[in-house]
Formats: C-alpha cells, structure tokens, sequence
C-alpha cells in the first residue's frame, strides 16, 4: 500500500502552499505590490482549471473513462455559484427589482423560475455545486456504463452530452442568461468581490480546494479501490471475470470526478466574473484533456501541472503574439501525444530516475 | 378613355391618380405629342424622390412608347444613368474597353465614360416591382415566349388593374397553352382588384383556385372579406391550404433527405477514417474547410483568367479538392496517426492539434472573413414541384452525395485497393504476412477519407460560409452520424445521416431549431445505450477502441 | 490578416513586452491604447478588422503629432473569443500595461465579461458594435448604435409608402439578447403602431445556423397571407450566409419579401454573390457607398494600410472612428489621460463622422448618428434609400420595454448615474 | 444429471449463419479434471463464453451445480459463484505488480465501498505468499506483471484463478508459447489443482493432454464427436478423420 503522499505529491502541495503563501504577500499593498495584484486572481484562474485536471485525469489516468464532455461538470458547478452571487445582487441590478435578475427583467418575466429558488442561500448554493455535476454524472454514467459503452463511443457520447447543454444554455427560455450567461456579479458571502481581501480569500480557498482535491484523488487511488480501477483500466474483461462490477466502479469514480469538477467551475466563476454556455462548447473540454496528457496523464501532480502550463501558455502568447497562438497550442497537442507519451512529468521523472540508480520514480509511475 | 372612367372606382395610389391626370393632355395629342411627352418624362426621371420617380415610371408607361421598355429595363438593371456635366440621361453599358454611353432616348453612342461623370438613377424595391409590372405590361406582346411568360408573371404579381386591356389583347393574340394560362390568372387577379361583375369575379377566384399556390393564395386572401364573393374566396383559400397542407409533408422530406445529404458527405470521409481504421480524426471538419478553400481559389483564378469557365468552376475544384485534402491526409498520416495506431485516444488529441494548425493556418492565408463561393448558373434558383420546392444547389448535392456514395462502396467492394484494405482492416499481420504493404495502405486510406472530405468542403461551399470555422460547425454533427449510424459501415453512416436528417427536419417545425438539435443529440445519446456499437454495428477486431 | 498588419502587431507587441510590467505613474513616454479584440475563434471573422482599423487610426495620429505631445503605443491583446479572457486580457491591459484607454469588444457578453474590470479599475472602454441598449455604464462608451438608433429607424422606413407600406412583420434572430431584446422592442413597437399579434412572426435559431430550408420556407408561407409583408433579421454573422443563400434559391425577391438586416454590412457581405439579393436591406449608421469627402479619404488611408483595395470598410469601423477621435479630442481637452478627467471632458464633444455630420457624445454615454437604410447592389454595396432626417440620439434605456422605460441615464453632476428610476426619482440599482 | 456441477445440454449458439456451437452437451462433475480439444473453430472458446456468462446461447440449457441457470448470468455473476476463467492470450494487469495482481483476485468482498476503505489484513498476505510459491514467483514479487516472461504470466494468470478460490477453473490453452519444461510443470499444477477444483482445459498440445492423463472430450464444428480417455478418443476414426483432415 502505497503512501498517500509520495514525493510527487509532498513536492507539489509544498510548492503550492509557497505559492498560496507569497503570492497574496507579494501583491499586498504593505509589500509595495512586488507583483501587480491582477497576478492573484489569474493563478487563482489557474488553479481551478488544475482542479478540473485532476479530476479528469481520476476518471481518465486511472479507469480510462475518456470524457470529452468534463468541461459541462465544470459549467454546471459554475453555474450553480453563478446563480447565487446574482441573487446576492439583489435590488442592486440596473433595474433595481429585488429579486428577478436583470436579464429577467428586460426579457420581462414576472417571476423567478422554481430552479432558481433556494439559491439566495449559500449552503444550498454549495450543496447544488456539488449535486448538479455528481446527478448528472451519476445518471449518465449509470446508463453508459451499465450497457457497456466505452472507449471512443464513450467520449464521443460525453461530447453529445455537453454539445446538448451548451445549445441549452444558450437558448433564453432556459432562464440562465442566454449567451450573455450570469455577470455583473457584486459580492460573495456579504463580501466585496473587487476588494482585495476577498480575491485573495478565494485564491486561496482554490489552492485548498486543489490540494483537497489531489489527496482526495490520490486516497481512491492509492486505496485497493485504485488497484481494481488500474484493473478495469488495462484490462476490463479481466476485471470482470474476477468478479468486480466494473460499471459500479466506473460509475464512482466518474461521479467523483465530475463532482471535483463542479467544485472548481464554481471557485473559478466568481474569480473571472462571468460564466456562459461558451464553457459548455465541446472546445473547452478537449482542452482539459490536452491538459491532462500534457502533464502526464494517470500522475494527478501532473495533471494539474499540465493545466497551469498551458495556461499560463495562453495568458502569454495571446499577449505576445496573438497571431500565433493557436500555431503554438496545436503544435503543443502534436508535440506532446508523438514524444512526450507520458506527459511532462512522465519525461521529467523518467529524467530523474535515469540519474538516480533507484528505480522507485518508474515504480510508482507504474503504480499511479 | 377606358381607363380614366376606371380611375376613380378603384383603389388606386394617389400619386398615379395624379400623374394620370397630369398624363391626360399627353393622352389627347397623336403620337407626335406622346413622344414629346416621353422624351420630357425620361429627363424628369433623375429629379425628385422615390415617390417623384414612380409618378414618372407610371406615366412612361402609359405612353406605350417603343422606346419605353428598354429605358425603363435599363433602370431596373441600374444601368440610366444621368451625367453630371448636362443632366443628360444616358445608358451604361460595360464593355472589356469600359464603360460607354448611349443616349437613352435616341441611342447614339456617347462613347466611353469616366467613372465618377455619371449617377445611377436609384430604384428602391418599391419602383423595381413598379418597373417589372411596367416592362411586363409593355412586353406581353413580345415575339419571344419566354419574355412573355416572365412579364405574364410580373404582371400577375403586381395585380394592378391598369393592364387589364393589355392583358386582354395579350390572350387574344396568344397561342402557347401555358402563356395563355399565366396570362389568364394574372387577368383574374387584376380582376378582383376592380369592381368587376360578381360572376366575373367568381370566375377569377375559380381560376386562382386551379393555380392553387402562395402566390393565388396572397392574391385571393385581401378579399376574403369580399361580401360578394366572400364565400368562394373562403373556400379556395381552405382548398388551397389543404393542399399545401399535403405538399408540406412531401417538402419537409425533402428538406430531411437534403440536409441528410449534406451530414452524409461531412460524415462518409470519417466513417472510414474511424469507421474503418479506427482513428478519430479530429481535423476532419478542417479538411472539409480545405476542400471549401480550394474551390473559392479555384473560382478566383477562374473569375481573373477565364470567366466563361465558372459554370464549370466545381467541376474543376472537385478533383483538386481531393488532392489537396487527400494530400494533407495523407501527410497527416504519415507524420502523426502512423504513430499512434492503436491508442485512439492519443490521435484523438494529436489530429485536434492539427485541426487547430489548420484552422490558423488558413486564417493568416486567406484572412479571417467569409470568402465569396458563387453558385454556378445551373446549381442556383430552384425548380417547382407542384406545391414544392426544391433548390437546385441542394438537389445537385444529394445527387452529389449519391455519386459519391456509391463510387466509394464501389473502390471498398471491388477493387484491389479495398481488399486490400478489408485484409489489413480485418487482420493487420496476416495482411502483412501476405505480402500487403500495410503502411502503404493505411496512407491511403485515411487520404481517402482525407479526400472525400475535401469532396464535402467542395459541396457545403456552396450552402454555407466559407471561413476558417467552417469545419468546427460540421465535426460534431459529423461524429454523432458515425456513432449513430454504426463505425466501420458504410451503410451505417447513409442511414445515420439521412435518418438522422429526416428526424431533425421533421422536429424543426413542432420545436424550433434549437430544441430539435437538442432533442435528436439526446436521442443519440440514448440509442447508443441501446446500441452501444451504433446502427449497423460491424462485428470484429476493427472497430476496438 | 494579411502580413502586413501582421508585422504591425508584432511589432506592438514586442513594444509592449519592453515596456516594464510595473510602471507606475504614467509620466513621459508613450501613452498606450488598449485593443482588445478577438484575432482568433469564431470572433476573429468580425473583429479582426477592427484591430487594424485601431492600429491605422493610431498610426496616423502619431504622424499628426500623437496625443499631447506624446506618442500613442498600441497595445494589442488576443482574447480569443473566449470570453472570461476577454477580462483577463482587460485586466492585463489595464494594470499591466497601463493603457489609458481600451478600444475593443464584438459580441455582448464580451463587453459584460469585461464591464467589471472596467468599473473597478476605472478605465476607458470604447465599445464599436451596435448592441440591444439596456446599458449605460460611467466607464463604458457606446459608439455603435442603440436599438433605436437602427432598428426602429429601419421599421418606419418600411412600413412607409417607399418602404412599400408593411403590414406583417417576420422578426428573424439567432437565439441570444441581442436579437430578444431588439426583438421585444420591435413587437412592443409594432403593436403599438396597431400590428396586430397574428401579423408578427418571431423565429429564433442557434448560432452558426446552417440549415435555413425550413424557416425560409416559413417565411414564404407567412408571407402569402396577401398582406406586404417584411422580415426583420437579427441574424448574427455567421449564419447570415447560408441563409441568404437560402432566400436566393428558394427565390424571395426583394419585392416580394423584403430583409432588413441589423447585423449584415459589407464585410458580411464580401461573402456571397449578392446579385440574388439586390434590394434587400440593412439599416446602419454608415455605408461604406456613402458619397462624402471624409468617408473617400476614410477608404483611401484604409486601402493604403491594409495594402488590399478589394478590403471593404463597414459601420463598426466608423463607429471605431468617431469614438478614437472622440477620445482624442476629449483627453486635449482635459490636458490628460486620467480617466476621469477623460469621463468629464467628454460629454458634449463633437467630431466628424463619415457621413457627412458630427457625431456627439451624449451624457448617456452613447452618441448621436444619422441612421441610414440601405439597398443591396449587385457589387455588394449598399445603396442608401433612406435616411433620418437629422441626427438620432442613442437611447440606453427603451421606452419600448416597461421597466427600462423609467430609467435614464446622465453622466453628468450632479446626477451621474446610469440608471436613473424617473419614478422613485433615485439612481436605482449598485451602479 | 445429479451431482454434476456443470450441466450443458443440446446448447447452440451461432453468428450471423454461422454455426459456432450445434446442440453441445457436456457434464462436469465436481474436483473432475476435464481436457477439451478440438481444431481450431470448433466452438472451444464460445463454450467457455457461455458457460462464463459472456455469451447468451441461441438455445439449450447451462446449470451450475443442476440449481443455477447459467444463461441468465453474466461474467460478474459466474466469477461469484465460484468459476474461474483463464484466457488463451495471458491477461494480467500488466502495470500492477505480481503481488498486487493476486491481491485484486483474492476471494474476498467485491463492493466499491469495501474496496475503498478496506486494508490488506494478515491472511491475505499469507495466502499471497502461498500463491507465489505455488506458482513460482516469489522473486518477482514487487516487479510489475507487464515484465514477467510469457510462461511466467500465464503463471501467474493461473495464480489469479486460484486466489479466487473457484470451483471450476476454465482454463484455455495454458502451455501455449511455454518450454516443454514448463509446459510439463504446468500440467502437474494442473493435476494438484484438481480434486480440489474442477478444471476444464482447453488445448491443442497434444502432448499435453497426455500429460494431464484425464478424460477428454473432443469438438468439431460446435458438437462433441468423442468423449474418453485419449487412447480411446484418438482411437476414433472420425476423430483421425478431423485430425488428418486439416
């Protein structure tokens, strides 16, 4: 039995609590703003998409669940938070109607659909972060898995699946905003969402939820459970002919991951200040999966690795060379599935082990 | 005098009321007194507004001058124009030298013009359907057939009164059966308009009631009303609209089986990329979008080099389309698939990369905008089948699709290059073992795909954007037609796309567009939990993902 | 893009990776302008023009002088079409780069993701692109057309005798606020012009809609009832071509069923073989056939920078016009670049548009504009038909839509409020 | 058939046409050593398909122990009520080590919830150690499956089965890609194994089969032709026929 944190994931959670540490001390005013203050949201950005990774790489590194469709879990989180913090604006929207949202109002409905009620509460805010995605995925999971879709009809299903939402959502009888989603959002919790004390309060909250979450990963992974997802992974009809119920097995592990998923989506709207249908476009979600397989997919650290990479890869190109930047991630894709099979860290590790003589990196490579 | 008695009855434009009335002088003198009145008409056109402008129309018209159709033609093409220098009214004419002038009264040869000496005389939507019932009336007369069916038809549309006695000269003097009839229900709808006898009228209706489409319906439905003929308008109007009725399931079939066509060649290029092989690309769309380019690039040179070609201009894109798309392909495969057999997943990521190289790639080319694909003269309009119509494009690309279909059933059953492939599909070593150069193959056919792909672009350019997003909006609908339809079967993505199609259009009306879309995705998502290997599954180590 | 402008951002954009991430006080050097436009993703279609028109205008003033004796730098950013980076980008312009002001946005939901960064970090947005009004923000100016500078205009023009007198309306949109609110507007209008409900067919389709058989159809179908009958469309870009296309070979003419569009100008255009589609309309604040000296000096420096005479100029561009010169003007005037002092000076401030007037910033935040309603030609122009008498003042919040018709809008002290509730006579809601 | 632990009788199955198996009857009796052989396509692996649940027969009827109906259950449900299956192509969980593959078949509570809190306790890894010896992998203990040999997986995949503890192990062409020397070491496993589970073998080999020195029943085209020892059984003409004739 493997220990919950190995070297890899005691690496990343240290650098991680450094970077949760200095970044909001960097930007404070009291340390003369050493790094501009805009730096704290957009890692905290980063964060929830590492979030997003590693519960892909749950489903997909561990029991071969390739979904296409993670980028609606995300959504579906976001817009569950999204709902509460246009509540919270109440009588402050433009029309000033206490409880119908301003969309609402210039579309005119006379009242708030029933999917909106309850949501002026926190509590059932979170609650319904974590159940929308967990229901869906439970549901969706229990009849795909249960009539024994896999592989790419899999993926290409999970693909319908938020192709579907997102034409949804975008349609205004919904009553989620339309193409223009949920914005103009003024405070969290009673708290001003432009102060710097709250960006910081939810930067932070990401990196616990991060942290949280790869331990959460890394403990299903690492538990016996693990062991028989690597089974349904690498050979599925062996697992079965010893006995486990790979659909129930696959089933937890996607509700979980789709559940993280919802977690991060609803960190990451407050932190950007919008959420849209655009988050549902089947787009968003390859590009969870290239993150995953950038940082090494089946490595949890890695995963997370790979989403703040290309990330931050996007942050700089679209600002250097706008021209370029979909030359570059492309190539990225090309680059990374030809030479660099197990990922970024895969490579770097295998790097490592070739130095040390000690082959426990390559083991637990294997074991992960 | 017929028309001035009529004048007053009918409900009638003001303003051609008063250039009526200002016409009547021009009416009394002979001839010689028209023409005058002509020639100072055509000089008064340029002056005034719109509403100006209809007055004078309406009073050329009346004139019956000879000179008056072409003058009022050349304003409906926008080519009188008057020059700025003596506001003399002149005809452009466009010619490989230039552009040269012709006195619009006289017609002499004013020779070539500078661009900015001239102003086109505007005409807004409501003088050209002025203009067209104008001409029409002024040239039912004309020798030529097809003229007179057209101005039979602008007549009719405009259902104006006026051209009741030319009308009725017209039929007199006309022999061809079809003619006669546009004639007649043109006659009948002027007819309604006036305050003809009742049974004149129920006549009119009666003959409107046998044409039995739109337009008798919108030339009958201002009278329902009518306390005369009130009744029988009711009842044609009821009678036509069943039959519509009828033909709109016929029409939404149509519709269905159309855009199946065009979901079947997006799909068929992917049945046997990932159908066959089992790779998914994910730059299908973009290769499609390369098919669309070529055939924009092929019609520039055309338009630059040989303008009488471009009837023939997709004749010429199709098989260049196939080189280039089956040519990228096959790079594609060389460069990157042939890497990754047997790990979909990773070329599910890898051909994403490159989609989006693509995409960039034709964004910095050929700039982010739509592109102009014209429609040659043969696949643009539409032909009526009864109640129903069916555009000459789409037409072209169902018959399209067909060809396309069957030639590739035809290469997979019969010849060498499709055993081959079924052996390596079927049993990559033992195909090996028998001598099969099975990365040659390979290559081949995911160019194959790669061309039938750019075979698609060619036909969807010519119903759809051409812009770098091209191939984004078809990948998705691409793969549910594959999945649905059944991977690694041919006949699994025919059915797919047109049952799918089908489906889609006959929802469209009940639920709108958007719901339809959602409700079909659902139902893929659900019938794959019936079917988890699609429609026409294909049994067998092929389609192992 | 083309290599030209190509070579220009790049160059932009190594200026601004040079330029130290943590200037602070804007002192001497260069004053940076933001633009933020998609150059990639769907968007790129619409906006990439728009960034070089940024660059063209910004290249010339720097050759007149610059701006307060100092140099304009570009600063060019690619959102991607995605909207959160929209404010990412915003944000990154604004703190990292200190631009004085920012030019840019399409699409609606972009110019809400990014209003917020605008609002916190007090800058200059100004947004080109006719949207569905129900906005006006102290940091935001307006420079595309208000609903009622465009589609109202647009409707009177038809249900006049040269508009061919139209009693039965199709209100035609891609599914999203855009098109519903205009929509919403058009009906309440209509309605209460005395159209009745059964004469008004509202129809809504998905995004990049491609497949326009069954509702053109419709149309035509609506359109036999025997009554004038015209479509509004509020159609977004890209499904335009498929379905004018459509129109054509299901053979609606003009005359029989007119198209006024509020989304289709020239460079939609430039993608179709218009010859089908000769008198069918859109209704904009500028054509790019409009014969005045400004607008033929406008093309010329266009064709000059771009380096490609075929490229076509459309409404955005001008309203990019009229809203960088309004800037210009407004920040002499105040003698800096300092937001709020900008914000203060540039209400009442007037300049040329390329119509032959002056446009005017309002105290709304939106500016004056002629509207015009033009004809397609066989050359993919526009031929005006029609014209507002005189200049048509943007309204922010319409009288046509109950709750929004109690609000005004006026930047001014001491009211300075975007939303104004004339009834309860206090500045409703936080903003 | 009293006492019989598997009872197939007059089953039939076929793919589109084609005929795999044609009214099969087979009767195995429990700790039995059973050796099945046959030409290739004569419907060995579609039998074992059916009795393990993967495949639902056209018609007859599979009973375990004369109570259960085996065409009602799937691989899941056999796997439970004790039939053990190795496949011809060795399947373990290559990137799991050895000792983590017996682990995963150790008898034992299957549930998701058991799994994930459950901890390894002290009988399982005496079993694990018990295992290893039996199949000779101590010293591969920790290595991860993927890079054992050939001969060393289908080991291993034998070891899998007997942590599973069934009573019947199906077992399809063991000594396929073996030395002779382990082809004979897996014979003897075999014969240990029985008496205390039934075992049905599968094989060409037919060395082997003398090895094993049990009851054989020979297939041909989905129908047992002959049923005895292999003196007897290869005493059979029609046998010889199908044996010469390929």
């Amino acid at each position: 039995m493997a220990r919950l944190v190995d070297r890899r994931m005691g690496v990343f959670l240290a650098a991680l609590f450094v970077l949760t540490v200095a970044l909001p001390v960097a930007s404070s005013a009291a340390a003369g703003e050493l790094v501009p203050a805009y730096l704290v949201s957009l890692v905290g950005k980063y964060l929830c998409y590492a979030l997003l990774a590693v519960a892909l790489d749950l489903g997909w590194g561990f029991c071969g669940i390739l979904s296409l469709g993670h980028g609606a879990f995300f959504a579906l989180g976001g817009y569950a938070m999204g709902m509460y913090l246009m509540r919270q604006i109440g009588p402050r929207g433009v029309y000033g109607d206490p409880v119908l949202p301003d969309f609402m109002v210039f579309l005119n409905w006379q009242e708030l659909p029933w999917f909106w009620l309850g949501f002026d509460r926190f509590w059932f805010a979170a609650l319904m972060v974590m159940a929308v995605p967990g229901l869906l995925a439970f549901v969706f999971g229990w009849f795909a898995f249960r009539s024994r879709v896999s592989g790419v009809y899999l993926s290409i299903i999970t693909q319908a699946m938020t192709y579907a939402l997102m034409l949804a959502f975008f349609r205004n009888e919904m009553g989620f905003g339309g193409n223009n989603g949920l914005t103009d959002f003024k405070d969290i919790l009673g708290l001003d969402l432009t102060a710097a004390s709250t960006r910081t309060g939810l930067f932070v909250a990401s990196a616990v939820a991060l942290a949280a979450g790869l331990l959460v990963a890394r403990w299903i992974t690492a538990s016996r459970l693990g062991r028989v997802l690597v089974a349904i992974r690498d050979a599925e009809e062996r697992a079965r002919f010893l006995g486990y119920r790979v659909e129930h097995y696959k089933l937890f592990v996607f509700t979980v991951s789709a559940v993280m998923a919802g977690v991060a989506g609803a960190l990451y709207v407050p932190q950007v200040g919008i959420i849209n249908p655009g988050e549902f476009s089947p787009a968003n979600s390859i590009e969870i999966v290239i993150w995953v397989a950038l940082g090494g997919r089946g490595t949890l650290v890695g995963a997370a690795l790979g989403a703040m990479l290309v990330a931050l890869a996007k942050t700089l190109l679209t600002g250097w060379l706008p021209e370029l930047w979909l030359f570059a991630l492309g190539g990225l894709f090309v680059l990374v599935t030809l030479w660099l099979p197990r990922g970024v860290l895969g490579a770097l590790e295998d790097g490592l082990a070739q130095l040390r003589p000690a082959r426990t990196g390559a083991r637990e490579e294997v074991r992960a | 005098m017929k028309i001035v008695l009529a004048l007053p009855l009918r409900p009638f434009p003001a303003a051609l009321l008063t250039a009526l009335v200002l016409m009547l002088p021009a009416l009394m003198l002979p001839s010689a007194g028209r023409a005058a009145g002509f020639e100072e008409l055509v000089a008064r056109l340029p002056e005034g507004s719109y509403s100006d402008r209809a007055e004078v129309i309406e009073a050329i018209a009346r004139t019956g001058d000879p000179r008056a159709a072409e003058v009022l033609g050349a304003l409906l093409e926008g080519s009188l124009h008057v020059r700025k220098a003596d506001g003399r009214v002149v005809i452009i004419e466009k010619t490989d030298a230039g552009t040269v002038a012709f006195d619009a009264l006289t017609g002499e040869a004013l020779g070539a013009v500078a661009g900015r000496s001239t102003e086109k005389i505007k005409v807004n939507n409501r003088l050209r359907g002025m203009l067209r019932s104008a001409i029409g009336a002024l040239s039912l007369m004309s020798p030529d057939r097809e003229t007179r069916l057209m101005a039979a038809q602008s007549v009719f549309a405009s259902g104006d009164p006026a051209n009741i006695e030319a009308l009725d000269a017209a039929l007199s003097a006309e022999s061809d059966r079809e003619v006669a009839t546009a004639l007649a229900e043109a006659r009948a709808v002027a007819i309604l308009n006036t305050d003809a006898p009742v049974e004149e009228k129920r006549a009119a209706v009666a003959i409107l009631r046998a044409r039995g489409d739109a337009a008798a319906q919108a030339a009958l439905a201002p009278h329902a009303s009518d306390p005369a003929i009130g009744n029988e308008v009711t009842a044609a109007l009821a009678e036509i609209e069943r039959v519509r009725q009828m033909w709109g399931v016929a029409q939404n079939v149509w519709y269905g089986l159309s855009l199946g066509s065009v979901l079947m060649l997006a799909a068929i290029g992917l049945a046997i990329t990932f159908g066959v092989m089992g790779v998914i690309n994910m730059a299908h769309g973009e290769l499609v979008m390369l098919g669309a380019y070529t055939t924009f690039a092929v019609q520039e040179a055309i338009r630059g080099a040989a303008p009488w070609l471009f009837d023939w201009s997709l004749l010429i894109a199709a098989p260049l389309a196939v080189l280039v798309a089956g040519g990228v392909g096959i790079a594609i495969e060389r460069g990157i698939v042939r890497h990754l057999y047997g790990r979909p997943l990773e070329t599910l990521l890898a051909t994403w990369g490159v989609s989006l190289i693509l995409q960039q790639a034709v964004r910095t080319i050929f700039g982010p905008n739509n592109r102009e694909v014209g429609n040659p003269s043969w696949m643009s309009g539409s032909l009526e089948i009864g109640q129903m119509t069916v555009t000459w494009s789409r037409l072209w690309i169902l018959i399209f699709a067909l060809c396309v279909f069957a030639a590739l059933l035809l290469v997979l059953r019969r010849s060498f290059f499709g055993l081959q492939m079924r052996a390596v599909t079927q049993n990559r070593p033992m195909a090996a073992e028998m001598g099969i150069d099975t990365g040659r193959i390979d290559a081949l056919t995911f160019g194959l795909g790669a061309g039938i792909a750019g075979l698609a672009g060619v036909a969807l350019s010519q119903i759809d954007n051409v812009s770098p997003n091209l191939g984004q909006s078809y990948i998705v609908d691409s793969f549910m037609v594959v999945v649905f339809g059944g991977a690694g079967n041919l006949w699994g993505a025919f059915a797919g796309a047109f049952g799918l199609g089908i489906v889609n259009k006959f929802l469209e009306p009940w639920t709108g567009a958007v719901l339809g879309k959602i409700l079909v995705l659902v139902f893929i998502i659900l019938f794959i939990q019936k079917r988890p290997r699609g429609l026409f599954a294909l049994r067998g180590r092929a389609v192992e993902a | 893009m083309d290599r030209r402008s190509f070579l220009k951002t790049g160059a932009a954009a190594s200026a601004m990776l040079a330029a130290p991430a943590l200037v602070r006080a804007q002192g001497a050097g260069p004053i940076k302008v933001g633009v933020l436009h998609s150059l990639s993703g769907t968007m790129a279609i619409s906006e990439t023009t728009l960034k070089d028109v940024m660059l063209m205008l910004i290249e010339e003033q720097n050759r007149n002088g610059g701006l307060l004796g100092r140099e304009l730098q570009p600063v060019v950013v690619d959102p991607a079409s995605d909207w959160p980076l929209f404010a990412e980008k915003a944000r990154e312009l604004i703190e990292k780069d200190q631009v004085a002001a920012v030019f840019g946005c399409w699409t609606s939901v972009s110019r809400k993701s990014v209003l917020p960064v605008f609002k916190e970090l007090n800058n200059l947005l100004f947004y080109p692109v006719q949207y569905e009004g129900e906005e006006s923000e102290r940091n935001v100016f307006y420079t595309g057309a208000a609903p009622n500078q465009q589609a109202i205009p647009a409707v009177d023009y038809l249900m006049s005798e040269d508009g061919g007198s139209v009693e039965r309306w199709v209100l035609a949109g891609t599914d999203y606020v855009y098109p519903r609110t205009t929509n919403k507007i058009l009906e309440a209008y209509l309605k209460s012009k005395g159209v009745a409900a059964e004469d008004i067919m509202i129809n809504y389709t998905p995004f990049g809609h491609s497949d326009w058989q069954t509702i053109v159809s419709d149309i035509k179908a609506f359109g036999s009832a025997g009554k004038k009958t015209a479509v509004v469309s509020t159609i977004n870009g890209d499904a335009n071509v498929p379905f004018y296309k459509e129109l054509a070979n299901q053979g609606i003419s003009a005359e029989d069923i007119p198209v006024v569009a509020f989304s289709v100008g020239e460079e939609e255009l430039a993608g179709l073989d218009t010859s089908p589609l000769v008198g069918h309309l859109a209704a904009w604040n500028y054509f790019m056939s409009v014969d005045t000296p400004e607008n033929a000096d406008f093309i010329a420096k266009w064709h000059a920078f771009i380096g490609d005479e075929s490229r076509v100029t459309n409404d955005p561009m001008e309203a990019h016009y009229i809203g960088f010169n309004m800037w210009v003007k407004a920040v002499e005037k105040a003698g800096t670049t300092d937001p709020d002092a900008v914000i203060d000076a540039i209400i009442g401030v007037s300049v040329p548009n390329l119509t032959g007037g002056c446009s005017t910033m309002m105290p709304n935040h939106h500016i004056t504009k002629p509207v015009l309603v033009g004809e397609i030609q066989e050359d993919g122009q526009f031929d005006v038909v029609w014209e507002t008498p005189g200049l048509v003042v943007g309204d922010a919040w319409s009288d046509y839509l109950p709750d929004s018709a109690k609000l005004i809008a006026d930047w001014r002290a001491p009211m300075s409020c975007g939303n104004f509730n004339v009834e309860l006579g206090r500045c409703g809601g936080g903003a | 058939m009293s006492g019989s632990l598997l009872y197939l009788s007059g089953v039939g199955k076929s793919f589109d046409g084609f005929r795999a198996i044609d009214n099969l009857s087979l009767v195995v009796f429990p700790g039995e050593l059973r050796a099945v052989i046959g030409p290739n396509g004569a419907g060995k692996t579609t039998m074992m398909d059916i009795i393990t649940g993967k495949t639902r027969p056209d018609e007859g009827e599979v009973f375990w122990k004369e109570s259960v109906d085996l065409t009602r259950a799937d691989e899941v449900e056999t796997a439970r009520l004790g039939i053990g299956r190795k496949f011809q192509k060795p399947s373990v969980i290559e990137s799991l080590t050895v000792a983590e593959n017996l682990e995963l078949a150790l008898k034992g509570p299957r549930g998701v919830a058991a799994r994930l809190f459950g901890r390894r306790g002290e009988t399982e890894a005496r079993e694990i150690a018990r295992l290893l010896a039996l199949v000779r992998l101590e010293e591969a203990r920790d290595a991860p499956a993927g890079s054992l040999s050939h001969g060393q997986k289908q080991w291993l995949e034998i070891g899998m089965l007997l942590a599973q503890d069934p009573e019947l192990l199906l077992v399809d062409e063991p000594a396929a890609g073996m030395t002779d020397a382990e082809t004979m070491r897996t014979a003897e496993l075999l014969r240990e194994i029985a008496g205390r589970h039934a075992v049905v073998v599968v094989e060409h080999d037919m060395e082997f089969v003398r090895a094993l020195g049990c009851k054989v029943t020979v297939l041909h085209q989905g129908r047992v032709l002959a049923e005895g020892s292999l003196e007897h059984v290869s005493a059979n003409p029609e046998v010889i026929e199908v044996y010469l004739g390929r």
